[in-house]
């Protein structure tokens, strides 16, 4: 009666530009405009963010961190959409977009810090055009259509994207979101990695139907692109951005992928899916293609690579300093955050703890 | 000056309008207030003046209203969002709990979160189910969030706009069964000159024998009840607290200290409520002051009950009276 | 920008058996299979169904009843849905139901009740099948899949039909019903009557494009059909039924009609719409057609009308006295429904709310 | 009798299973708590045992798991819902608080809403925003469902059938830190066994000088505080509310009456918590008895900190003995 059945393979028309084994597809839709140093570039956001993944996930591992959230095998779709924003536009992230933090020029270090539990992100997310990472699902799509919006009243031509995943497309606030974006004509770019798995759920829990088929219903385009391929989901996402800019409103883009890791350092994937599945998408790896383009294409050598990788080990040994120097300095700081003018209890209470703590200090215990 | 006799309806009506008159990036959202003014229509004529780019008919989904009204404040607008009665309030629950109130603390004040959230609360007009809630205390026990309820024009006209100019979100209750209530209020005037401040209790009443705390529409009904027992020879103070988030305790703490009695008045049902959290602080901050324990006088322990039930559910003049005895068998 | 047009006449094709002249209509998927008897008794299910909301009008005007929500206009969208119901199948109502609930054999006095402020309608909703009204705006979609999912562990295969509005279809709440009645192949029939309006708000507010299609984008079929043709309306709810009871999932049918009268009896629709809209859509009225078709086939006469008038006058006398003879007559009772085992705190407010009123009877006031 | 060594979390899952073995008509449903077990593996193999139809891993909604499981209600199922984190109750809030909280005054009885909502709660584990919150006030506040807390193995596996086999809705709270916490269990015995009522509270720990009210994941604490005070020649009296909602007061007024003092311990946010509620209810109750006002020892009125600081933030064993010695300077 009730099926679980894991989702069938994508037999789905989607955007692909380059193959899984680095071979150039030519699409109607979407021509290959990209030159040599575009996909260097490209290839070099891959292998950076790759390496502050993994650097975090050893932080996590030897207890520096409470939690990660990899982004291992989403590199493309994240680095895509990213590079495809422009600098007054604004990104609302999830809580795995280490890749587009990277192309916002989020320093690695302020991811960190939220996942070690020092704040909630250290980044300024107005200034950075990317807004703090949201934990409840979904809510982040609403937020992203007001802002569009205020953009709209602004009489600002730039855009918004929206992460969300498979799972969260259940929620009921990214439903809405798509309504008001669609009433209001909104500048949204909604960009849903499907990675499969919302935890331990596959996506047909979710839709029996390939989630970029949500939009039409809603009454604005959806597309679905290779999640792997980071040409095309730059193309796709440049795409999406360009028609919201000329004022068409929202469109869904589907990038289609996979979480080859576990959902955070908390989770246990081999409870639930089989390693056959991440086997097979190994050989679809982001990173790969577009290597193996390179290389077949002459626009990068061993030295490029060498470069590249002792670049990202750099990045990775101060992130990892820097993560570990990160401590809460005055606890009573945590007072000073929560409301722009401080209530009288609540100056109080500071004023108690402050107290209270001192009692220590000063004697017993 | 400008003296006019108006509704509290009205009153809100030309504070909203003076806050977007003074203030661009302020906005109105909400279901219905465009065209029909809302239901109560405390946005009459606003689109029309100030077209639908600033007063936003929506999608009808409560968690979507508030959801982009976060973007529009993060963006830098200052949205005031009507919530078209208080039981619909729950579906953007999540947004006002997880977000708004959280936003600040998050981005460690970054992002501001000026927003208000208005929503008509109460009972006594004999309406159907959800229409007469009293949610105030949810928000209370939710830090972030600062809550206010007006309770007659004077206050509704000055409120709005203190509300709005705040930059800190705020849940501002509007008593609607007051909503046709008169009274001669100054329009004229610019926001400073408005003779309270937003998160101050104000003593409508001075008395010596007890003191009766309320808000929002039970601030008639303790006037009333202090009418009627000054006729029988009780002096009862009347504070109206306007603030329930944060609450302007020093002057109810003054006024307690002084009768030595204190009773809380409030249609929210007892367990939980406002009156809770007044009676833990009274009796910390008055404890050899007190005559008697804090009363309360509030709705029952029960979800709010079908509209010919709700007179005898509701706190009116007897029961604020009765709680009032109650507190002299001490 | 931001637009609010209202809404283009639909241009989108929709079922119809009967037009508005009452003519007979021949459609590919649906064939007309109904005999006079049913034709007359729908007939007569539509008229009574004005006839108690005529009334209940008038009872509301007098002052008799808080508020009144009128269906006016509505008629055969429900009571060809109503109809299409077995005993077994359970109603969703909205709060405007008045002909489903007809249908369900819910006595019109015990609707008038909670207009009245008595209760929440004094019918017992699992005897009918018709559930309470849900006033929250899309909530009881997802009671309704529940259910549904209830009648699937039953082994049971009777059905679910969950009303909502136009408005309502932006709740998150409605989103999610779809997804999970998608999700477990739950038997139910999302029926929206689309009567162009929410309050003041056109339905271009809530959507771009006809609801019918929102269904697609969650994988399942949505049909558009005319709202005031309660021919068409039964037909393509029992094709909706009898997909459901053989387990394909739900169905979304749209039923495109009109709300003649105000919101509720508090509303004052010249505000925000025009005469001229009203009047067009009475020429589509759906008694009208149905009587003419029955006059011209020859199928009823004035004896039949005129008969049909009195025993609807007789329902409309019997609802006015009872429910002018509707009082609460023990306020304590309040105390009585909130919990299957009441709490002590409860019990014992109960017990001082009962001394309190005695000081009254018994003194002083 | 079989005796186990279990935790909390085992125990819980014990409970439900035994409860899914005595009546066909409960079903579970939530996020993850199919295959995996759920976050923190209560539902371990218990899709497993009873089918897909009986264990529902659901859509990731938490509006629609609450909104289907009403329906299931109605059906005549009794659904135990797993909310997966404290902080993500919030989208169900609307279906809590105006449906299934209703729903039986709605229909004057004839639709019961025999409904567990199980909420791993509070913080202490050092985990991101939104998974560390204490909602349990906003529940209490709303009439028409009883709330309870657990706070060790025995009462896990017995609370949870006895909240299955409840005819009301409870919202059931687990105290996250606590789950792995280990006590012996008799988990052969029937439900009837079950030591203590549901809604009933349990006093953890004699004393005289003052009485240290708590629940969930501040049970252990208080005990522990009660412990280090004993060594000071402090005799603490610890009652474990275990009913939030309705709260079990007679004993708890007696221990008051006792003592004297009293002290609840909450890690929610003060203002408005369920210890506003308990201060206002003993003062009136215990007026002539308190030889010192309640004194509250909560978290602080702040939105839930980052990790790092939350060991500043929640009560413990220092706190609380500060509570105390609060109590003491009246
Ligand atoms: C409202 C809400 N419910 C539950 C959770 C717990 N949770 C965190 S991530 C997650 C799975 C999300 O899956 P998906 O949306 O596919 O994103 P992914 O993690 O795969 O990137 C769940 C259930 C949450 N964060 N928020
Ligand atoms: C959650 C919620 N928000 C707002 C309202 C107030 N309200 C009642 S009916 C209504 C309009 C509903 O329109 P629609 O769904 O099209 O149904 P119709 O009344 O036209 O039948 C509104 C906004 C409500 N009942 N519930
Ligand atoms: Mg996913
Ligand atoms: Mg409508």
């Amino acid at each position: 009666m009730s099926s679980t059945s894991t989702h069938a393979p994508a037999a789905t028309p989607m955007v692909q530009l380059l193959s899984p084994e680095g071979e150039r597809v030519n699409h109607p839709d979407y021509p290959w405009d990209f030159n040599a140093d575009e996909i260097r570039a490209l290839y070099r956001d891959l292998f950076i963010v790759r390496r502050i993944d993994t650097e975090a996930m050893a932080l996590q591992r030897q207890g520096e961190m409470g939690i990660w959230a990899s982004c291992l095998g989403q590199e493309a779709a994240q680095v895509g959409s990213g590079r495809a924003m422009g600098p007054t536009d604004m990104a609302f992230p999830t809580y795995r977009e280490t890749g587009v933090a990277w192309c916002r020029g989020v320093e690695p270090k302020h991811l960190t810090s939220g996942w070690r539990g020092i704040d909630y992100g250290s980044w300024d997310p107005l200034a950075r055009g990317f807004n703090l990472y949201t934990v409840v699902l979904g809510s982040q799509t609403l937020h992203a259509v007001g802002y569009a919006m205020g953009m709209q009243r602004d009489n600002d031509d730039s855009a918004v994207v929206a992460y969300f995943g498979d799972g969260a497309s259940s929620q009921g606030d990214v439903n809405e979101a798509f309504i008001f974006a669609a009433s209001y004509d909104a500048p949204v770019v909604f960009f849903c990695q499907n990675n499969q798995w919302a935890i331990s759920e596959p996506f047909s829990r979710q839709s029996r139907v390939p989630l970029y088929q949500r939009a039409s219903g809603f009454g604005f385009p959806g597309i679905r692109v290779d999640g792997n391929d980071v040409l095309a989901c730059l193309a796709v996402t440049r795409h999406a951005l360009s028609e919201c800019r000329s004022g068409n409103g929202p469109v869904l883009i589907e990038a289609f992928t996979f979480r080859m890791g576990a959902h955070t350092s908390n989770d246990d994937p081999t409870r639930y899916r089989l390693a056959v599945e991440v086997e097979n998408w190994k050989l679809k790896d982001p990173l790969e293609r577009v290597r193996s383009y390179l290389v077949r294409e002459g626009l990068a050598n061993k030295v490029y690579f060498d470069a590249l990788s002792a670049e990202a080990d750099q990045l990775a040994t101060d992130l990892r300093e820097h993560t570990l120097s990160l401590t809460v300095t005055n606890p009573a700081d945590m007072f000073d955050w929560a409301y722009e003018n401080q209530p009288e209890h609540v100056q109080q209470q500071r004023e108690e703890f402050i107290k209270y703590r001192a009692s220590f200090v000063e004697g017993d215990e | 000056m400008t003296t006019e006799i108006i509704t509290l309806g009205r009153a809100l009506n030309i504070g909203l309008r003076k806050a977007m008159e003074a203030d661009p990036k302020v906005l109105l959202l909400g279901e219905d207030i465009g065209k029909l003014g809302g239901v109560f229509r405390v946005t009459d004529g606003l689109q029309k003046d100030f077209g639908e780019d600033r007063v936003i008919d929506t999608p009808l989904a409560e968690s979507g209203i508030v959801g982009t009204a976060v973007g529009l404040a993060m963006r830098g607008y200052r949205p005031v969002v009507e919530i078209q009665f208080d039981g619909f309030v729950f579906p953007a629950y999540d947004q006002i709990v997880t977000q708004v109130a959280k936003f600040h603390q998050r981005s460690r004040g970054r992002i501001k979160m000026p927003m208000v959230i208005r929503i008509p609360f109460g009972g006594g007009i004999g309406a159907v189910e959800h229409h007469s809630e009293s949610p105030e205390a949810y928000f209370m026990h939710t830090p972030g969030l600062k809550v206010v309820a007006c309770s007659n024009p004077e206050d509704g006209f000055w409120m709005i706009q203190q509300a709005i100019a705040c930059d800190d979100p705020v849940i501002f209750f509007e008593p609607k069964r007051r909503y046709h209530d008169k009274a001669a209020v100054e329009t004229s005037l610019p926001i400073d000159a408005a003779p309270h401040q937003l998160f101050s209790s104000v003593l409508l009443r001075e008395g010596t024998d007890a003191t009766l705390l309320c808000y929002g529409p039970m601030a008639k009904t303790c006037l009333t009840a202090a009418d009627a027992a000054a006729a029988d020879g009780r002096s009862l103070e009347v504070i109206d607290l306007r603030a329930i988030s944060p609450m302007d305790m020093a002057p109810i703490i003054e006024s307690v200290r002084k009768t030595g009695r204190a009773i809380v008045v409030h249609e929210a049902q007892q367990t939980g409520g406002t009156g809770a959290e007044l009676a833990a602080r009274l009796s910390l901050a008055c404890f050899y002051d007190m005559e008697a324990p804090v009363i309360r006088v509030c709705g029952y322990d029960l979800p709010y009950p079908p509209a010919r039930y709700e007179e005898e559910y509701l706190p009116d003049l007897d029961r604020v009276l009765d709680g009032v005895d109650q507190s002299f068998m001490y």
